[in-house]
């Protein structure tokens, strides 16, 4: 008879998939990295210095935090980094280096750990700070810089395009490749596409939110966009343009603050890109992407409610009577 | 167009919640739980509606004619509370089902500064009959779509583990701020056509 | 003493804005500068004072069934005051403080002491319980006002007081700067007031 | 190929080709025998023995009236010496006759073949599978017997017999299809005959195609038993999700598989069904898979019921440290404290795994990943249903189905943040219906 002894009791199951927060996380930031680089080489170091600052203060804060607070430290896990990232990539270049710190700080501190940090907070740290940022220093804020060009500050070809700012539109190709004003992270389409698609590959995000959310600007923009009537709107450009592409794949995908069911994820996606295009079109900022997400962040938990799925063996889509 | 201006001013622009601070009592107190505060909604816009109708017929027909709109204060809070009375009372006898599903909010909505400020708010904008309803009827429909969205925040906030210091009013009123930060995207909307 | 303690109850242990989260509207939609949040508690102080004084006064002679139309009517009145005595002396604070004057009529502070103080107890008491929550409320709005304008504008009282290098963050006297604030400040005091416990 | 499926699922490293080729193997009794007295999910029957008393293999030791339950017997000849509390793979001590082997295996004299499937009529199967002993072997261990009495105004028209082993490591139901493929049609026309239903289906996932096919073969001349084929995925063999993929119809939310006309039962079930009436000899052993990092020599055996772990692991030889004992499979099995344990009817595997695969890692807080939520197979927002169980939300959790859970354990598996979200709902659900019992 064999004996055992120091056997491990645990309840099933006694597998797990070896998935991981902080592996999905690092995903992120490597997909994140292309964008980086070319705006590194667009707008210059001071790119990637905005971009550290935002980081490190990010981290500094959860750490300092998750340690008054006396919980474990788990900056480790990528999700601060993550937060620094896309908040560092939302700022036009020539912010002065204390907006990404305070922003930062923001994001963590106020959006984040006051709600309990990780998983507990109902809007996007970076979106609600870059906000926050936008409302409390506008100037600094919508000073957006040309690609090569030190010191220039230019109009975005959305404010162009909203007639809000003169200037001569780019093409197609700058608008992809991002040789357009803007944003340090937003301007090139390709690379965050390209980031997007290695996500959706690894199976970090779903693809229902940014097909809804790109899909219905493409549609609405189409529809509503032009000047000439219906129907004559420029989808592609709309498409192209502005921080649509970092908003689709990388914000409005966000985990702790987008719906969990299947038709949600749809829902957010679609929604976010209609109140983009109604921002866009009609509202009091040339771009919409972020306050979009902002405000589909706010009916997540109603959206969630509201679509739980049909339940085997349930004859409709309903919550059960008690 | 006007009326198009008024209801998206008061639903979205400048909810009466998140930018113009009216109602907020009701908003932090009664929006625990998304069908209460669905109940809570629905009740304020039927009086809102109703009592911007009566305030404006109060206004133009007794103060202005007789020169009393000093009293309006006085006047408008007395006609307030008497129509939530009256209409308690109404759905009462007429739709049991419908005065259990809102009976309970109605005493609390005497006090709720939403339906005093909407009212003082149509008189000093000049709105006519129809505006005043309009904007009555938007204004609570925009209390209506923010206690909602914040109630369902909050049942999420149940389930997070929120720092001790920061349970119940505090993070009620964090979450608000964000939310009207998010409201934000609103402004200047459609201002090329409305203005 | 017993006065001092009905005083000391409205302006600490009892605070209207801090302790039981009361009269929201005025606190958050006024305070985008310190002057406004005291001439807001100014007219507060006086609105509870007199309609505590006026309530406790009729307290013994109004059937129970019409207190509370009652008291509506005698807040009104005082507010009705108000609103004239501070558009005539005080025009430009009257234009800022807006709708929120007659907004005082329901703001659940003086129609919760008139209920729940003044028509229990008699006519100095009352006052100096309408007093003690008026001055909380006006420290509170203060307060508030004061964080929020040195923050959103750099001065407090219309006086600069930050450097001039100090570039005022505008969103602290835009709405979600009033929620905001608010907030922490309630988190502050629950945690100071758990820390003092702790201590002693 | 394997088209037939459910919505959701997990496809776990499966790792069958450990075993999957190892033909079954009888064991040699070994000198004491431990036989729990409640092996199936009904009532408790009481001892027919007394300690002292002498018992011949295939001899009833323990019976009782109640409807839901089934006899025990004897897996050995030899000496009663003990009737005591004993520890069981369920978790707790239960009452076990315990019998010391004589070494010699001598049948009990009553044991009767019984007559061709022709000659007997429903009833006489339904009175065979109670006398045989016979219980789901899959793991649920229901009294086959009560399952195949459909309740009043209920009728069966179908009979499934679940070939799927959507359970890593296991492979003794596809040893068993391969090696007594005719027990296993013998035993599925007896279930059509008990049931009065003309139609069959064996359901056997994609990745046997050697069973697949033989049956196919076998069934060639045959009309009205079908094989199908279906996608690899776990849980494909639990009940519901295996009638869905092989029918459409969903069983409904707190009913059984006779309202949709169903009846399940395990290949294992069926064989054994088979061999009791073709020899008369009961449920007194089974095939086990015994397989994991930390044995040596894994592999499929036919043991006799009431046969410790631990006998059975010293004929296999251990390896390494081991550090987990598991009784059925890696998703659905119960961790055992002491390998002392016996085999049960409902037993089909034996899994010892080394320290390095027991997964390790504290729980982290949820992101709303919603992986969960993409795999539940009953299409339940499990991260929500952990939360109302661990918060005592009770009503939000019975309102959001908490009751449909089959305790799969896809969840937990999935989760990036190793947070236990099946064994939390499975708290959830007691406390659930033990206010529900409360309020009646």
């Amino acid at each position: 008879m064999v004996k055992l002894d120091n056997l491990v009791v645990s309840s099933s199951p006694h597998l797990r998939s070896g998935e991981d927060v902080e592996k999905m996380m690092w995903h992120v930031n490597l997909a994140l990295l292309p964008a980086v680089v070319l705006s590194v080489y667009y707008f210059g170091f001071r790119a990637l210095a905005i971009i550290v600052f935002s980081i490190a203060a990010a981290v500094a804060t959860e750490a300092i935090i998750q340690k008054a607070t006396g919980k474990d430290i788990y900056i480790a896990d990528g999700s601060a980094v993550v937060t620094g990232l896309l908040l560092g990539m939302n700022m036009p270049v020539h912010v002065p280096l204390w907006l990404p710190v305070v922003g930062s700080v923001f994001a963590i501190a106020v959006v984040k750990e006051a709600f309990g940090g990780l998983g507990s907070n109902f809007i996007n740290p970076a979106l609600a700070a870059r906000a926050v940022l936008l409302a409390a220093w506008p100037v600094h804020m919508t000073s957006y810089a040309v690609p090569f060009v030190d010191g220039a500050t230019h109009a975005t070809p959305l404010s162009i395009l909203s007639g809000a700012a003169q200037g001569e539109l780019p093409s197609y190709l700058d608008l992809f490749l991002g040789n357009v004003g803007g944003v340090i992270g937003e301007t090139s389409a390709l690379a965050l596409l390209v980031g997007g698609i290695y996500l959706l590959v690894k199976g970090v995000i779903d693809w229902r939110t940014p097909v809804g959310f790109l899909g219905t600007v493409f549609v609405l923009s189409w529809i509503f966009g032009g000047n000439a009537g219906l129907f004559t709107g420029d989808p592609l450009y709309h498409l192209l343009a502005g921080g649509l592409m970092l908003g689709a794949f990388f914000m409005a995908t966000d985990y702790v603050t987008s719906p969990v069911t299947k038709t949600g994820r749809l829902l957010m996606g679609i929604g976010a890109g209609a109140i983009t295009v109604m921002i866009r079109l009609w509202g009091g900022y040339p771009e919409g992407v972020s306050y979009a997400i902002l405000l589909m962040n706010v009916a997540t938990p109603l959206i969630d409610r509201y679509t739980v799925p049909r339940v085997y063996g349930t004859a409709r889509k309903q919550l059960a009577r008690r | 167009m006007e009326y198009v201006a008024i209801i998206l001013t008061n639903i979205l622009i400048n909810n009466f919640i998140v930018s113009r601070f009216l109602g907020i009592c009701p908003f932090l107190g009664v929006s625990k739980q998304i069908e209460t505060a669905t109940g809570m909604g629905i009740a304020v816009t039927f009086v809102m509606t109703v009592a911007s109708a009566v305030t404006w017929a109060t206004e133009r027909f007794v103060l202005a004619t007789m020169g009393l709109e000093y009293l309006q204060t006085v006047i408008f809070i007395l006609v307030i509370a008497a129509l939530v009375q009256f209409v308690e009372m109404v759905i009462l006898k007429t739709s049991p089902t419908l005065y259990q599903a809102l009976g309970v909010y109605l005493p609390l909505i005497t006090t709720n500064c939403a339906i005093l400020g909407v009212a003082v708010i149509n008189v000093q904008e000049f709105y006519n009959f129809g505006q005043s309803i309009v904007s009555g009827f938007s204004a609570g429909l925009g209390f209506t779509l923010a206690i909602i969205l914040f109630a369902g925040i909050r049942e999420r906030l149940e389930l997070a583990d929120i720092p001790e210091s920061l349970e119940g009013f505090p993070i009620a009123l964090i979450s608000a701020g964000l939310m009207s930060v998010a409201f934000f995207g609103f402004q200047g909307l459609f201002s090329a056509f409305l203005s | 003493m017993r006065m001092w303690q009905v005083f000391k109850n409205g302006v600490l242990d009892e605070n209207p804005t801090f302790k039981l989260v009361l009269g929201m509207c005025p606190t958050l939609a006024v305070t985008t500068a310190a002057a406004n949040g005291v001439w807001m508690g100014l007219a507060v102080i006086f609105v509870l004072t007199m309609s505590n004084l006026v309530v406790s006064l009729i307290r013994d002679f109004i059937p129970d069934k019409i207190r509370i139309p009652c008291y509506v009517v005698v807040i009104a009145s005082f507010v009705t005051i108000v609103d004239l005595l501070l558009k005539a002396y005080q025009p430009e604070m009257h234009a800022k403080l807006g709708i929120f004057i007659p907004l005082i009529v329901v703001n659940c502070i003086i129609l919760a002491r008139a209920e729940a103080f003044a028509s229990k107890n008699p006519v100095l008491p009352s006052i100096v319980d309408g007093l003690g929550m008026g001055v909380g409320f006006t420290v509170a709005l203060t307060l508030l006002g004061c964080i929020r304008e040195l923050l959103g504008a750099g001065t407090v009282f219309g006086i600069q007081v930050l450097p001039a290098a100090f570039e005022p963050a505008i969103i602290m006297i835009l709405p979600p700067g009033a929620f905001l604030t608010l907030g922490f400040l309630l988190g502050f005091f629950n945690w100071a007031g758990k820390r003092a416990k702790q201590l002693s | 190929m394997g088209r037939l499926t459910f919505q959701g699922g997990v496809h776990p490293n499966y790792r069958k080709e450990i075993t999957s080729d190892r033909p079954i193997t009888p064991l040699a009794a070994p000198a004491q025998v431990i036989i729990p007295l409640h092996q199936n999910i009904g009532a408790p029957p009481e001892p027919l023995v007394a300690v002292g008393d002498l018992v011949k293999v295939g001899q009833k030791i323990a019976d009782t009236e109640a409807f839901v339950s089934a006899p025990v017997h004897a897996s050995v000849s030899g000496k009663v010496v003990a009737i005591e509390n004993r520890p069981s793979c369920i978790g707790k001590e239960v009452l076990a006759v315990v019998i010391e082997s004589d070494g010699q295996d001598t049948p009990w004299e009553g044991l009767q073949p019984y007559p061709a499937l022709e000659e007997m009529s429903p009833d006489d199967l339904r009175q065979a599978l109670r006398e045989g002993g016979l219980v789901g072997m899959g793991g649920a261990m229901f009294p086959t017997h009560v399952k195949v009495t459909p309740p009043e105004g209920k009728k069966f028209d179908l009979v499934i017999i679940n070939g799927s082993e959507c359970e890593g490591y296991l492979t003794c139901d596809h040893r068993i299809m391969l090696e007594w493929t005719e027990d296993v049609i013998y035993g599925t026309k007896a279930f059509m005959k008990v049931t009065g239903v003309d139609k069959a289906i064996i359901g056997v996932e994609a990745n046997k195609p050697d069973a697949i096919e033989l049956l196919r073969e076998k069934l060639a001349a045959e009309e009205g038993i079908e094989v199908k084929s279906l996608e690899v995925k776990y849980p494909q063999g639990a009940e519901k999700q295996l009638i869905k993929a092989l029918t459409g119809r969903e069983v409904p939310s707190g009913g059984l598989p006779v309202d949709v006309g169903c009846l399940v039962q395990n290949v294992g079930t069926a064989a054994a069904f088979a061999q009791y009436l073709k020899t008369g000899m009961p449920l007194v052993e089974r095939v086990v898979t015994v397989s994991g990092s930390s044995v040596e020599n894994p592999g499929n055996f036919l043991v006799k019921i009431g046969t410790p772990f631990g006998y059975i692991l010293e004929h296999c030889g251990v390896v390494g440290e081991p550090k987990k004992l598991i009784a059925g499979g890696p998703m659905m099995g119960v961790a055992q404290i002491t390998a002392e344990v016996p085999v049960v009817k409902g037993t089909s595997g034996i899994l010892l795994f080394d320290k390095k695969d027991v997964p390790a890692g504290d729980a982290r807080p949820c992101v709303r990943c919603a992986k969960c939520v993409d795999v539940c197979p009953v299409q339940l927002l499990p991260l929500f249903l952990m939360d109302y169980s661990l918060k005592g939300m009770l009503h939000r959790a019975e309102e959001y189905h908490i009751l449909d859970c089959i305790e799969c354990g896809c969840c937990s598996y999935t989760c990036p943040s190793r947070r236990p979200l099946v064994q939390t709902i499975r708290m959830g659900k007691a406390d659930v219906l033990a206010r529900r019992r409360k309020r009646q």
